[in-house]
Formats: structure tokens, sequence, C-alpha cells
């Protein structure tokens, strides 16, 4: 229906988009664990800041988000609801996986309640490595999603199927 | 412009107003039925103010505005107390006269 | 026609001019947004689980006691403005008559003070 | 002829009527890059956007090219009708305001003799798109934010109608531009250098009309309806791609609206004293000259609102009914003797 | 730890076990004092609740600190550092329990304090293996609620006159009881150690502790 | 449409054709939300709706030179009682989906009665009223009291109540306490 | 002022009266369910808080825990006490380098060891640091859930200082792992302290300008007085510990009543209480300490000892057979340690008391009869931290 | 109760006026205007603020040092060390001696995913090959480029900065960086 997914867009016009998508991205006000922390910090604290690059940390709700930072430990319990979270925001939309537990358990690998990973509920984009990643290696992944928002093809994003990962 | 534009409207308006009144069984609806029937009697006012050239229609436009908050007001206040007793504002299923 | 009716024919004009815009810009978001139905997109927003309870609020009573008392005043607004512009020919006959109409309704108000209606316990 | 006439006036109408649009997104894009983005930043000792564009300048551009291209979610237990005609209700109030404010002696849209009470009229209406949003969204979160909102918005319509009451007496007219006029000629104590600015002669009435606006426009510490830590965003909750951008500019242009009508009613509006009312300079220095008037007040308001938390929500009542409204009918009284003494 | 030698006697800790003492007879089965430093008691599975109450009433002790179980049973894994395909060596599976002395496999243990006399004792009960409950302590230490809950769920232990026991901490179609030594942490059982891999020792280093540590220290400098 | 046909069958005059379509196109606007208030199964729809006719109205208003009533009915109608209507539907339950039997089983009675009302309304009105015409509008700056349709000063108004209908002014102050208390004893009483 | 003994009267019957309600309402199918969480912005992550309502008015609220449950005790069983130090650090994520001292302090006990004297002073110093860090994180937070942004933001700013001296010294900003048995794993680097004054002065800086953006504030002290009222015994009988505690007018303190070894009674400090028991005397009790804290470093950086940081300890930790219990005063309240050793390498069985799981048990009882915006304010008054709750 | 309604209502205003004058203008109100300077920030891709250099940010590996003595992997928490080595003849130290036999490294890889940057393993680590480095930026889109192989982490060794000093008291010894 719409010009992204049948591919074609015109070039300027996706250069203009992809710009905006990348110095406007409203980022989901949820941490789950110790990175959220330091999440907070990059969001909230004022020697980071950053709404500098054009993140805003004001939406509460997953209607208005554009990238959900995981930023924690995920478990059992809280896989359904990150998974209808990550649903529930409206495309297109970006997932940054924080931390060592998020990208696959870190410190409770171990654990009976602990998910190996929240890269097998959701499609994540960036990686940050970290036990919790400091606020700038945040800034750093945020950068990075940056550049990759700046020279994404979307129709190649909206081919075939809706990711799902199970 | 005819007077009887206004004033045919203004009876659409009252007949449609006097339906909802009779059928509709939510409270509600039928408080906001009687609005419509205001709201006829209001533009009558109005267009007969405007025919005469004087301001007595607009006056007593305003008084009923007044008049239909307080009734609605009232209205709703009653439709509530309803409510709260008999968990249903379905006029079919509340009789008044048995308590 | 008259400059009265014409400044309303603008008002009109500029809420369709404005409806349109915004639908224009919504038809033209149409071309460029993807969409991407999955089921669980659509579901109501609960902080992440399913809906609990049958969802619907009770609200409280007085909700609707204040909104009450506003639509008692705002009739009294609709009165006092006209008086307002005019004062300054009526004089202390205008004000009196303004004073006992205010006086009454306010007597409304401090009822529903008394009353504790505008508590909320 | 007539026809060639008609099709002037409709010209016309269209092109003022783009012009009141760029009357009202530009303070609203002003307000929110210089207050939501600026200067709370600076408040908070951090910067604020700045990679997009020179100090962030184009941050807004972008937030529009991606709003505009963020999917549209309409909830499925929603009522897809009323969910999608509550913004334009919205939008549609705030805008309409805007028609009656005077921005110079020829630069108005409209010239309504009861123009404050049409703009408070309008404005009063809002509060019924926010409770269709609410309870359109079938979302517990919208739906008592939508209730909260609806409450609190009429609860504060009333001091603010009633502080308006007083200016309406002092000017004698409910005209805007009659009351920028007895602002600009009147004298304060029989002393006429200044005129009359009615912050001075009406600053209760002036406070309790800025108390309201701060409620009226759900800002801190009235922002129960969209109390993030409580109700998530409130009645917005389930809006999502352009559709919540509608809000979040019906908000700010609603800033820019309650600032520029309170600029009109106690700050004397276009007119600056030392200028002659109604020379024809005014047509271009009274828009600047009023749009200066309106970032300052607007400014107050984000002031408050990022310094202060919330109410609760029965405070916020209380406070309305038992200290403004009555505040506002003595103020009135005062008023009226004064008025009717000297 | 404090800086003069440990006292002989605790005579605050010694009149909490007499009170025990007189208000439960022989129901409470032991106890060890260890003067200036802690207090364990066991008392009979019976009497779990009653000695709460005297705790809360006679001692004063009003202030819960928690209420947790053990499992005296040694893990069959032990730490699942070693290659899968290896045996596992034969774990002993005697049932040694700590202070105060135990007589099942499961044990519950509470701590409560006196504020006022600074002082703060560990409780301990037996819980039969045949019904695996005791009484609730949650009428008398409002906070012993969520304490039983979380015990209920780890080690499958009942409380009788809980409100309301339900899971707590995990998804409710978990099974099993993790706290429960015989509970497996799969991941490390499916996952093979890393430190298995087979390098010769260092010339220079042993595999007992001294030599490790000596060859730290060379390291450092 | 007949409503539009007819206000345009009526131009009299070519000035006047504007307002004709304009009451045309709002009448039939009025009447159909008017229809849908007492159809409907939803009852925020039916409100909907009754903010339409409201709205209307005010239009109609403004096209009778009557703005200040106009400006009232938005203030009064739209923006406090159709609220004080929603408040009302939402604290006795309104389904999203709307109510499942929202009409009662005499709504053929209902519907003759109206149908007989509108008739007899109709016709009376087309005897009673035929051919009367409302005064043009005025177009020079000062007309001549009741010559011409002129909008309606808010002074003037003002000067008519506090004259000749000063006691119903008093009166309507004592109505509204009265229906203030009434109400909040029946809201209030548990 | 009311007198508090009325306020907390009051308070009983109106719980009284809550839970007669709570009876007869929850079997009519009347009112609505709120549910909170487990993503929300009111929850500090992922607790959920399932409330039961008339209007605005909470009948009953259930927190549901376990969205950020890992499994600790099970997870301590099975790493060697080098492994287990590390691991707790992510308990009170927030209260960082605290997290070891109760388990460091427990083994040393069970080894019959004793830290030097530096080391100790170095323990108290960050561990009043991790105090600081924890609390003055609070400080903004629970002013953000009320909707005043700029504090959480000023706090951030401040905090960012400490978390620099901490990581300078431990090399985490969050998670130092710094603590051995038998001493430390490292000294302070050159400068340190002068750095760490001078960022104590920052601090009392930011108590002051709190203590004048939110504590004066009206609107915080309407949304907070008298709100969310918990009676001394009530909290006791609960386990509620910490500022919680002493904000009910209970003065217990573990740092001054149950001495453990580290140097609080080396220095001059007050343990703060308040009669009220409210929602404000929580916040203000907290303000208060975060001074406090910084006078403790202040006067430790000044009298710090020279000399070893390390005891005689063998290279491989074996702990001896038995159980002990070390509990202390952490920024969350009481945290404790029950180590059960049977000599292995790792301990036996490890109970974890933390602060916070206490804490907010109290939950269903204190927000009987309040408003939704109550619950927010008590949630946050009372402080936790997800990973304290469910370990 | 505040004794004068509205006191700190206006004190709070000052609060958040002092600080924004304090931003905008860093160097008082005659000066010119200068938030960038005057703001807390630190505006990271442009400037960047180096972390402590004990700082635990990535871990280096001086593969020489290494004995492919699996210390690091066996005492890992996480088990995210994996090292493989083969033994080797190596030439003799001394011209003359008998070659002696040396453990090569063949792999040694952090999983840096799963890696909870603990420093166990740089603590136990006898023969300084490990170190600390405070780098932090290495986020990547794939998961697999985490696993952080011996060449780079031997590159990280560029990045680790030396061991400072210790404040005065102290008896611990200052430790070498091996270059």
């Amino acid at each position: 229906m719409g010009l992204v997914e049948s591919g074609k867009m015109p070039k300027p016009l996706t250069n203009l988009l992809n710009i905006s998508r990348r110095y406007s991205i409203w980022i989901f006000q949820w941490g789950l664990a110790c990175c959220a922390i330091e999440m907070g910090a990059a969001l909230g604290s004022p020697r980071y800041d950053v709404m500098r690059l054009g993140v805003i940390p004001l939406p509460a709700s997953p209607r208005q988000a554009d990238l959900v930072c995981i930023s924690g430990t995920v478990t059992d319990k809280m896989v359904p609801a990150i998974r209808r979270l990550y649903d529930q925001m409206p495309d297109p939309k970006y997932v940054i996986s924080m931390g060592s537990c998020a990208n696959c358990g870190g410190p409770y690998w171990d654990s009976y309640s602990v998910t190996k990973g929240v890269d097998q509920i959701i499609p994540v984009d960036v990686y940050v490595p970290g036990c919790p990643p400091r606020p700038e290696a945040l800034l750093e992944g945020i950068v990075l999603l940056q550049e990759r928002i700046r020279h994404e093809d979307m129709a190649e994003r909206w081919k075939g199927d809706p990711i799902v990962v199970t | 412009m005819l007077l009887n534009e206004f004033l045919f409207l203004a009876a659409a308006l009252f007949a449609l107003g006097v339906y909802g009144v009779i059928s509709r069984r939510n409270g509600v609806m039928v408080l906001m039925s009687i609005e419509l029937i205001l709201n006829s009697v209001n533009i009558n006012l109005v267009a007969f103010g405007a025919m005469n050239g004087n301001l007595t229609g607009q006056v007593f436009a305003l008084f009923i505005i007044a008049v239909a908050a307080a009734e609605v007001g009232v209205g709703l206040a009653i439709v509530l107390a309803i409510f709260r007793n008999r968990r249903s504002v379905d006029l079919d299923e509340v009789d008044l006269m048995k308590g | 026609m008259s400059a009265f009716l014409r400044e309303y024919l603008t008002v009109a004009i500029f809420t369709g001019v404005a409806f349109g815009l915004l639908a224009g810009v919504l038809s033209v978001g149409k071309l460029i947004r993807p969409v991407r139905p999955q089921a669980e997109k659509y579901f109501n927003y609960e902080s992440g689980v399913d809906a609990v309870g049958t969802g619907w609020v009770q609200s409280p009573i007085r909700y609707y006691v204040f909104a009450l008392l506003f639509v008692m005043f705002d009739v009294e607004a609709v009165f006092i403005f006209p008086w307002a512009t005019q004062l300054e020919i009526y004089g202390w006959f205008g004000a009196v008559e303004m004073g006992i109409f205010i006086v009454l309704l306010a007597l409304g108000l401090l009822y529903a003070w008394r009353k504790g209606v505008l508590r909320w316990t | 002829m007539i026809l060639g006439l008609h099709l002037a006036y409709w010209q016309t109408s269209v092109i003022r009527s783009l012009g009141v649009l760029v009357a009202v997104l530009l303070p609203a894009g002003t307000f929110v890059y210089i207050f939501l983005f600026k200067m709370v930043s600076f408040m908070q000792s951090r910067l604020g956007p700045m990679e997009a564009g020179p100090y962030g300048s184009m941050q807004l551009l972008a937030e529009v090219g991606k709003f505009i291209q963020k999917e549209d979610i309409v909830p499925d237990n929603a009522d897809r009708r009323l969910f999608k005609l509550a913004p334009y209700l919205v939008v549609a109030t705030v805008l309409l305001v805007y028609l009656v404010v005077p921005f110079g002696p020829k630069m108005r849209f409209v010239n309504f003799d009861g123009g404050i009470f049409y703009a408070l009229a309008v404005s009063s209406i809002s509060a019924l798109g926010v409770l269709i949003a609410g309870w359109a969204s079938a979302n517990k979160y919208s739906l008592m934010g939508g209730l909260r909102a609806a409450g609190q918005l009429i609860a504060y319509e009333l001091p603010m109608v009633l502080a308006v009451v007083g200016v309406v007496i002092q000017a004698g007219t409910m005209n805007l531009s009659g009351i920028v006029a007895a602002q600009a000629n009147g004298k304060m104590f029989g002393f006429g250098g200044l005129g009359n600015p009615y912050f001075i002669t009406q600053f209760v009435g002036m406070v309790i009309f800025l108390i309201a606006v701060q409620a009226e426009l759900t800002q801190t510490p009235f922002d129960m309806p969209i109390a993030e830590s409580e109700l998530v965003t409130g009645y917005i909750t389930e809006y999502s791609g352009m559709r919540f951008l509608l809000f979040f500019i019906a908000e700010f242009a609603a800033v820019g609206s309650f600032a520029a009508v309170a600029a009109t009613l106690f700050m004397g509006g276009w007119a600056v004293p030392g200028i002659k009312f109604d020379s024809g300079v005014m047509n271009v220095l009274g828009p600047i000259v009023l749009m200066a008037k309106m970032t300052l007040i607007a400014g107050v308001i984000f002031f408050v609102r990022f310094t202060y938390p919330r109410f609760r929500e029965d405070q916020l009542q209380k406070f309305a009914w038992t200290i403004l409204i009555p505040v506002a009918l003595a103020n009135i009284l005062v008023t009226t003797v004064l008025k009717v003494a000297f | 730890m404090s800086d003069a030698p440990a006292p002989e006697t605790d005579e605050r800790r010694d009149r909490l076990v007499e009170v025990l003492r007189s208000e439960l007879g022989d129901r409470v089965v032991d106890s060890l004092v260890k003067p200036g430093d802690d207090v364990w008691v066991r008392v009979a599975t019976d009497a779990w609740q009653e000695t709460g109450r005297v705790l809360r009433d006679a001692l004063r002790c009003n202030f819960f600190d928690f209420l947790s179980a053990i499992d005296w049973l040694p893990s069959p894994f032990g730490k699942s550092e070693d290659s899968p395909l290896d045996q596992r060596p034969a774990l002993s599976t005697d049932i040694v329990t700590g202070y105060a002395g135990g007589e099942t496999r499961f044990q519950v243990f509470a701590r409560v304090t006196s504020l006022p006399e600074r002082v703060s004792i560990t409780v301990k009960a037996d819980v039969p293996l045949e019904d695996l409950a005791v009484d609730t302590w949650s009428a008398i230490y409002s906070g012993a609620n969520w304490h039983e809950r979380e015990i209920h769920e780890m080690y499958g232990i009942g409380f009788r006159g809980h409100p309301y026991l339900a899971h707590i901490y995990l998804p409710g179609d978990f099974e099993g009881h993790p706290l429960r030594k015989d509970f497996p942490l799969l991941a490390r059982h499916v996952k093979p150690w890393p430190g298995i891999v087979d390098v010769e020792p260092m010339p220079d280093e042993g595999d007992d502790a001294e030599a490790e540590g000596d060859a730290a220290a060379e390291g450092a400098e | 449409m007949g409503l539009i046909v007819a206000a345009a069958r009526n131009a009299d005059a070519p000035v006047l054709v504007a307002q004709n379509i304009a009451f045309g196109v709002i009448a039939a606007i009025m009447v159909f939300s008017a229809f849908r208030v007492v159809t409907t199964r939803n009852v925020v729809h039916a409100a909907v709706y009754l903010v339409m006719v409201l709205s209307g109205a005010a239009a109609q208003f403004v096209l009778l030179g009557a703005e200040f009533v106009a400006i009232t009915q938005l203030l009064v109608y739209v923006g406090a009682i159709v609220v004080l209507f929603l408040f009302g539907i939402m604290l006795t339950r309104a389904p999203i989906r709307g109510e499942e039997r929202a009409t009662r089983d005499s709504w053929p009675l209902g519907a003759f009665t109206a149908l007989v009302l509108a008739g007899l309304l109709g016709y009376s009105l087309t005897n009673g009223f035929g051919g009367d015409r409302l005064p043009r509008y005025c177009t020079t700056a000062a007309p001549l009291a009741g010559s011409c349709l002129s909008p309606s000063g808010t002074r003037a108004i003002s000067d008519a109540i506090f004259s000749t209908y000063l006691i119903p002014f008093e009166v309507t102050s004592l109505l509204l306490l009265a229906a203030l208390i009434g109400a909040i004893v029946i809201a209030r009483r548990d | 002022m009311t007198a508090i003994s009325d306020r907390q009267k009051l308070a009983y019957v109106n719980a009284q009266a809550a839970d007669g309600r709570v009876n007869l309402e929850f079997e009519t199918e009347e009112g609505m369910t709120l549910n909170m969480g487990p993503q929300h912005p009111a929850t500090h992550g992922t607790l959920r808080i399932v409330a039961k309502l008339d209007g605005e008015q909470v009948i009953h609220c259930e927190p549901v825990m376990g969205y950020m449950h890992r499994g600790y005790e099970k997870l301590l069983e099975v790493r060697t006490y080098p492994q287990v130090n590390t691991l707790v650090n992510r308990i009170d994520w927030l209260g960082s380098f605290t997290n070891e001292v109760p388990f460091i302090l427990a083994s040393e006990k069970l080894m019959g060891v004793e830290a030097p004297p530096r080391a100790q002073w170095i323990r108290t110093i960050l561990f009043e640091l991790g105090r600081i860090a924890n609390i003055s994180l609070f400080l903004g937070d629970t002013a953000l859930h009320m909707g005043g942004m700029t504090a959480a933001f000023y706090a951030f700013r401040d905090r960012e200082f400490v978390l620099n001296q901490i990581e300078a010294v431990t090399g985490g900003r969050f998670h130092p792992n710094f603590d051995r048995i038998g001493g430390l794993k490292d000294d302070f680097p050159k400068g340190w302290i002068a750095d760490t004054k001078a960022v104590m002065a920052r601090l009392r800086d930011f108590c002051d300008e709190i203590e004048d953006l939110v504590v004066g504030n009206e609107i915080f002290q309407a949304r907070t007085r008298g709100i969310g009222i918990i009676p001394g015994d009530i909290a006791q009988s609960y386990g509620l510990s910490g500022a919680n505690l002493r904000a009910s007018g209970v003065d217990w303190d573990l740092r001054r009543d149950v001495p453990v070894g580290l140097a609080w009674d080396q220095c001059d400090w007050t343990v703060w209480t308040h009669p009220d028991g409210d929602s404000f005397s929580r916040y203000w009790v907290r303000l208060q300490e975060v001074r406090e804290a910084t006078k403790i470093v202040d006067q430790l950086c000044d009298g710090l000892p020279s000399g070893p940081i390390m005891a005689k300890v063998p290279r491989i930790i074996k702990v001896p057979e038995g159980e002990a219990w070390v509990a202390t005063e952490n920024p969350l309240g009481e945290m404790g340690y029950y180590v059960v050793s049977k000599g292995d390498l790792g301990p036996f069985r490890v109970k974890i008391r933390t602060a916070s799981f206490n804490n907010i048990s109290v939950i269903p009882w204190v927000t009987r009869g309040v408003y939704v915006p109550d619950v927010i304010s008590i949630l946050a008054s009372l402080y936790f931290i997800l990973g304290d709750i469910d370990r | 109760m505040p004794d004068i309604y509205g006191k700190g209502l206006l004190k709070g205003l000052g609060v958040t006026f002092r600080e924004m004058t304090k931003t905008i203008f860093p160097d008082g109100m005659t000066k010119r205007p200068s938030p960038t300077k005057g703001a807390a920030t630190v505006q990271y891709p442009h400037e960047k603020e180096a972390p402590a250099p004990r700082a635990r940010g990535v871990i280096a590996l001086k593969e020489d040092n290494c004995t492919v003595c699996m210390l690091c992997a066996r005492s890992c928490p996480d088990w995210c060390i994996y090292i493989e080595g083969h033994e080797e003849k190596a030439p003799p130290r001394r011209p003359g001696g008998k070659p002696r036999t040396v453990s090569a490294l063949d792999r040694f890889d952090i999983d840096y995913a799963l890696c909870m940057y603990c420093g166990i393993c740089v603590e136990v680590c006898p023969f300084d090959a490990l170190f600390w480095s405070p780098e932090y930026e290495y986020s990547e889109p794939r998961i697999a480029d985490l696993l952080h192989d011996k060449t780079r982490l031997g590159e990280w060794m560029e990045t680790v900065p030396d061991f400072e000093p210790y404040e005065a008291g102290s008896e611990v010894k200052v430790r070498k960086v091996p270059r």
C-alpha cells in the first residue's frame, strides 16, 4: 500500500526520512535492572544528556516510542511483557540490548529464571557490552544506531513478514 | 429566508425528540432527547425574535438554556441515583412506583 | 452579505482549511508509513500484560458533582458577561442586582462546601 | 460580478486561514524549541538537542518527519471513529481560539463583538475532545486520564471565566480589540502615560487567570491527567504516529493561544506604551510585540512546569473550588464596587 | 568483630534461652549460645507458632528480620565444573545439620530482634518429610507473610493457616522448587566448562593452594 | 435534501443564496444527527451526535443574527452540558460496542406519535406562517431597529435582561440554586 | 501540625474500616482493577502493582513481584567465595559496595580473621559513598514521581561525582567487587581524598538545593504529609528497616546499635528519626542521612590510618564449617547474609535478607483507602530497588 | 506547615532560575552567554571524558605473557573465557641449553556479551597477561562480534593506562604494565 513497502520511494525522500528518523528517536522509558540506572544516567544526567543526540526520553507508553533499550536482566516472567510491549510499538522501531544480561544472560547465565538473551524474543539492532555499560557506552551504541538508520533501506526492512523470533 | 424554514427544522427536531423520549431505554438517552426538544424551542424563539425584530426571543432562549442546564443537572442526578440503587439505567427495568 | 456573517464565514472556512490540512497531512503519512499488522499490536496497552479485570471505571460520583457545579456557574457567567459590559450605565442598581444573583449561587457553592462534596473522603 | 467577489472572498479567506495556521504553528514550534528543549535543559544544567542542525534547531523538523512515517495504530477494542475524531477536535478548538486574537490595529482575522466570550466558549470544548479521546481508547489509563482531564478542565474553566469578568468590567467591552484599546488609552490612578495595563489594576484577576491557564494546559503542577508516573500518558496513551503529534502540537499551540489571550487581556496586547495606539506601523510591529509578550507568559508557564511537583486530583479540585473561585467572585465584586464608585 | 576478647558468658542471650525454656518446656530441643555473638534455638515442629508468640510477647522481640528454610541435603551436582562426559564424583548424601542440630532434611529458621535489648535470636524447627508443613507466623509477625510465600515456592514447604500461599517470584507454570538441593541448574549441565581443556601444568605450578599463591606473588613482581 | 431544495427555492434575493444554502446544509446535518441521537445504540455516539445538533443550532442562531445566544449555546451546551452528559454516561457504564437493546419494545408507538406530531406541526406551520419572511440582513452601518436583521449586540441583550426581564433573571438564579442543591442531595444520598 | 498520636490513631481507624471494605468489595465484582506494571514509569522498573479501585480510591493493592527474580540464593550455592562477592554487587544495584560488606563480614566471622584498620576505614568510606550514591538518586526520583522532574536531573548530576570517586578506587561505577575476605583489593589512588572532600562539599550543596526545591515546597508537602502513615509497631512487625523505620519514630540504626567492626564508632554523627511516619518524614530522614554520610566520609578521610589493607588469608579461600549472620545498615535498610558453610570453596546456603523485600511487604497495609496518586508517592517514599526485592 | 504560604514555592523557582543563569552565563551576567561551557554536559561524540585509569572497560591480553594456565577460565563465574593451547618446543633460554617445552596459545576468546566485568580473571592471572583498559566503545550490531579473539584482545593492550601511585599511608606496591 505504502510507498515504502513497494520500494518505489524516491532516493532523496528516503534520505530525508532517514535523517529525520535518525535525529528523532523517542526512547521508551523502561528500565529493567542495574543497566536501567546507567540508562537513566544517560537520559537524565546533565553530564551525558542524551537529548543532545535527538533521543527524546518522553514516552512512557510504547505507542509513541521508536526505540526500546532493553536495559537489564530479562527473566522468564518478564518475557511475555517485553514481547507484548515490543509488539505494541509502532513501526519503524529499534531495539538496543544493553548490558550482558540482556545480551545473553550475563552473570545469571546459569539461573533457572533468567532468559539467556533478549534476542531470543525480539530482534535487536545494537548490542552494547558492559555490566553495566557506562552511559557513554550507551551513547556510543545510540550513535552507532543512528549511523545505521542514516543508511537504512526501509524497503529492505519491510520486505516479507514481520520479524517474529520465537 | 422564510421563517418557516426554521420552524420546520424545529418541528423536525421536536418530533425526533419526542420519539426518543418515548422509545429509548437508557435514561441518559432520554435526557438527550429532551435536550433536542428544548433546542427546537430555542430555535423557534430566536427565529420569531428575528422575525419581530426584538430581543425577547433571544433573552428567553438564554433563560431556556439556563433551565436546560438545571434540568440536565437534576435529571442526571436522578439517573445516577437510580443507577446506584439498581445497577442499571434501563428505564424498562426500573419501576419507580414500586419503590 | 453583512459583515457580521462574513466573519463567521471566515470561521467556517478556517475550520474547513484546518481540518483539510490535518487530513491532508495524515493521508500523506499514509503513503510513507508502513503497515505491519500483528495481532498483538492492536491489543490495548496495559503495562505489558493482558488487561486485568473488566476495565470499566466506576468513576467517583464527585466528578459529577464538580461538573454540576461547573454547569451552574457557567450559566451564571453567561449572564455576568453582558452585564459587565454595561455596568457603567447600570451603576449601583446593576451592582446590587448582580450581587444578589451571585450571592444566591455562591450559597449553592457554600452548601456544597458544607456538605463536604468538595472533599474526596 | 458577485460570483467573482465571492471567489475573491474565498481566496482571501483561505489565505487568511493559512496565515492563522502559521500564526499557530510558529509560536507553538518556537515554544517547543525554546522552552521544552532549551530552557528546561539550561535549568537542569544541560544542553538539549545539539546534533540536528546548529544548536539542534532542526530538531522539530526531524520530529515531524519521523512522526509522519510512524505507523498509525488504532487498537482493536477502541471505538475507531471517535478515536480518530478526537485529535481533530482538540486541535480545532485550539486553532479557533487564535482567530479572535488581534495582532495589530488592522492585523486581525475576525473582530467579534463578544471576542473573549467566544474564546472562552471555544476553549471549553477541548474538554469534550479529551473525554472522547479517553473513552474511545478503551484503555483504563486513558479513561481515567480523560476523566481527570475533563474534570480539571471544567473546574478551571470557571475561575478563568470569572477572572476575565473583571477585565470586561474595567474595559466595558468583550471585544478583544476594544480591550487592547481600553488598556492603551486608559488611565491608571489618573496617570495615563503607560495606559492602563490590567496586570497592575487587575493583578488578582491575572494571577487567577494564569493559574487557571496552567491547569487548562495540564501543565505541572496540574498535570495529573497525563501524569506519567500514575497513568502512563493519560488520555493519549494509545495514540501513535501523526495522531499523537496532533495532540502534541495542540498542547503547545494551546500554550500559545492562552498566552496570546492572556497577553491581550492583561498586558495590553499588541500595543506598547509610547507608540501611538492606532498608527499603521503597529500593523507590522504589533505581531512582534504580541509575540514577545506571549513568549514571556509562556516562559512563566514552563518555568513553573519544570520546577514544581504535581498536586493530587482532589487537592486540585479543592484548590479551584475553595480558593480560586471564591477569590475570583470577590475580585468581581471589588472591581464592580470600584467601577461603580469611581 | 569487636576488639575485646569474646566474653565467656552472655547474660542477655542466656536469658533469652531461659525464658524460651520456661515458656515452652521441653519443646525447646536444642540451643547454642556464642557469647557476645549470637544465639540459636531449635524448637519442636509443633511449637513453631507458639515460639513466635513467646518471642514477640514475652521477649519483646518485635522486630522481624526474616524467615527462611534450608535443605541440608548435600548437592548431588556439585558445581558442574567438570566435563559432562566424565563420571560425576560420588558426593556424600549424608545430612549434616548445622548449629543446634536437626533431624530432617528441611528446616525452617527465623530471626527476630528485640530493639530495646539490642539482641537477636535465630530459632529453627525441623520440617517433617512426610508432611512438609509448619504453622504460619504471619498472624504473629505481619512481615512473615511474604517470607512464607517465598519459602513455599522455593522449597515446597507449606504453612498451615497462611492467608494466601501463592507463587511470589516465578511464573505460574514453573515446576519444581529451585532452592532444593536436587533441583539442577540446567545451563551448567549443558554448557561445557571452559576450564577443562587439557593443557599440561606449568612446570613451576602445582595444584595446591600454596603453590598458586607463590606463583601469583611472583607474577606480581 | 428537501430542506436544501426548499431553501434554494426560497432564495428571494441573490444576496441570500449563501445564507439559504448554509441554512440548508446545516439543517440537513442537524436533522441527520438528531435522527442518530435517537437511534444509535451507543450512548457516547449519541452524545457526539448531540454535539453536532447543538453546534448546528448555534450556527442557525448566527444566521439569525443572535451572536450572543450562539456563543452561549457553545459555552453552556457543548462545553458544559454535554460534558455533564459524558460524565453521567461514564458513571453509568457505557459499553464501547454499544448496547444490545437500546430501544424499548414500544418504539413503534413512539415513531407513530412522532410522525403524527410532525405532520400536525408541518400542517399548522404551513398554514400559519406560510409566507412569512424574515427581514433581510442589514447592510448599512446604523440600521433602524426592527427594519432589518442585524446582529444584536451584547449590550442590547444586557439592557433587555436588566430592564424588562429582571424578575425572570433573578428567578433563574433561584432556579439554579434549587437545582444545584437538589442534584447534590439526590446524587449524594447513599 | 497535628499531634502524631492523633494521626496514627486516625490511620488505624481508617485501616480498620478499609479492612472491612476489602472483604466486602472483593466479593462484589464492582470497581475497577488498575494494573501498574510490569512496565510502568512509577515502579522503578518491573514491579507490578494491582490495585482494586473504587473510583480513584484504592480498596486493595497487591504488589506482584518476581519480574526481576534471578535466583540469587541458588546461584550462590554453586559459586566460590570470590565469585559470590562479585555477584552480590548486583542485588541492590544502587548501593554497590554496601552489598558486599555484610557478606564479607559474615565470611570473616566464620573464618575468624579480621581486616586491618586501614581496610576497615576504607570500607566504611566506600560504604558511605555507596549510601550517598543510592539515596541522592532517591531524593531526585521521588520528586520525579510527583512530577517535579528537575530534582531528578540535579540528583543525577551530583551523583555522577560520587560515582566518579567510587570508580577511581574500585574500577566500577556500580559493581565494585572490591571487598575481599580479610581486607580489600586495592588502596586509594593518589589525590583521591582531596577530591572526595570536594565532592562531599558539593553534595551538601545539593542537599540544600533539594531542601529548597522539594522539601520546602508546599505542593510537595501537601502530597506527602499525612500520607501513608506507618506506625512504629506496625513497621517492626513487617520488618521495615532503615530510614522507613526511623521515619516511624523508632530509633534504630545498625551502624550505631550493632557494631560489626567498621569505623562508624570512630566518628561523630547523628541518627535522625522523625515522629510522623508519613511519606514526608521518610523523605526527610533520608535527606538528613545523606548529610550525615557526607560528614562521616569527611571525618574518616581526615583520620585514615596508614598500614596494610589485607590481613593474612590463604590464597584459596575455604571457609570453615559453621553458620553466621551479619547485617549492616544499608542505604535501603537492614541487609544481612545468613551464611551456612560446609567447609567448601563456596557457601552451602546463603539466606539474603534484603531490606526492600520487607519494606514493600507493608504496601497492602499502608495503601488501603488512599488515592491512586498517593500509591505513587507512598511507593516512591518507601524506596525499593527491584533487585533488592526479588533477588 | 510553612509559616508563610508560598515561600517554598518561590524558593523552588529561585533554585531553578539560579541554575539556568549559571548555565547560560558561566562567566557572569556581563560576559557573553556560553551554555556549552556552563552546562555540566560533556558532548560525547565530539569530546570525550577519560574514565578513571582503574575503570573496568575491556580486558586486554598481553599474549606473550600467557602460559595457558587456565586459571582465568576456571575462576570466571560466567564461563566466558575460552582458551585453547598446545605444547611446543621453544628454543632454549641460553644458547646451548636444552629446548624447553612451552604451552603456545591457539585461542583466547572472551565473550563480552556474557562477561560480567568482575575482574576476577585479571586478579588471578599470575603472569601479568590480562589487564583492564578503560576503553568502552565496542558496541556491535551483531552479537557474534562481541566475542573478541586474541588479536583483538591484544589490540586493547595499547589502551591500558599505567597503574597510579597510591594515597599516602598505603603499603601497597605500585605495579607496572609490561609494554
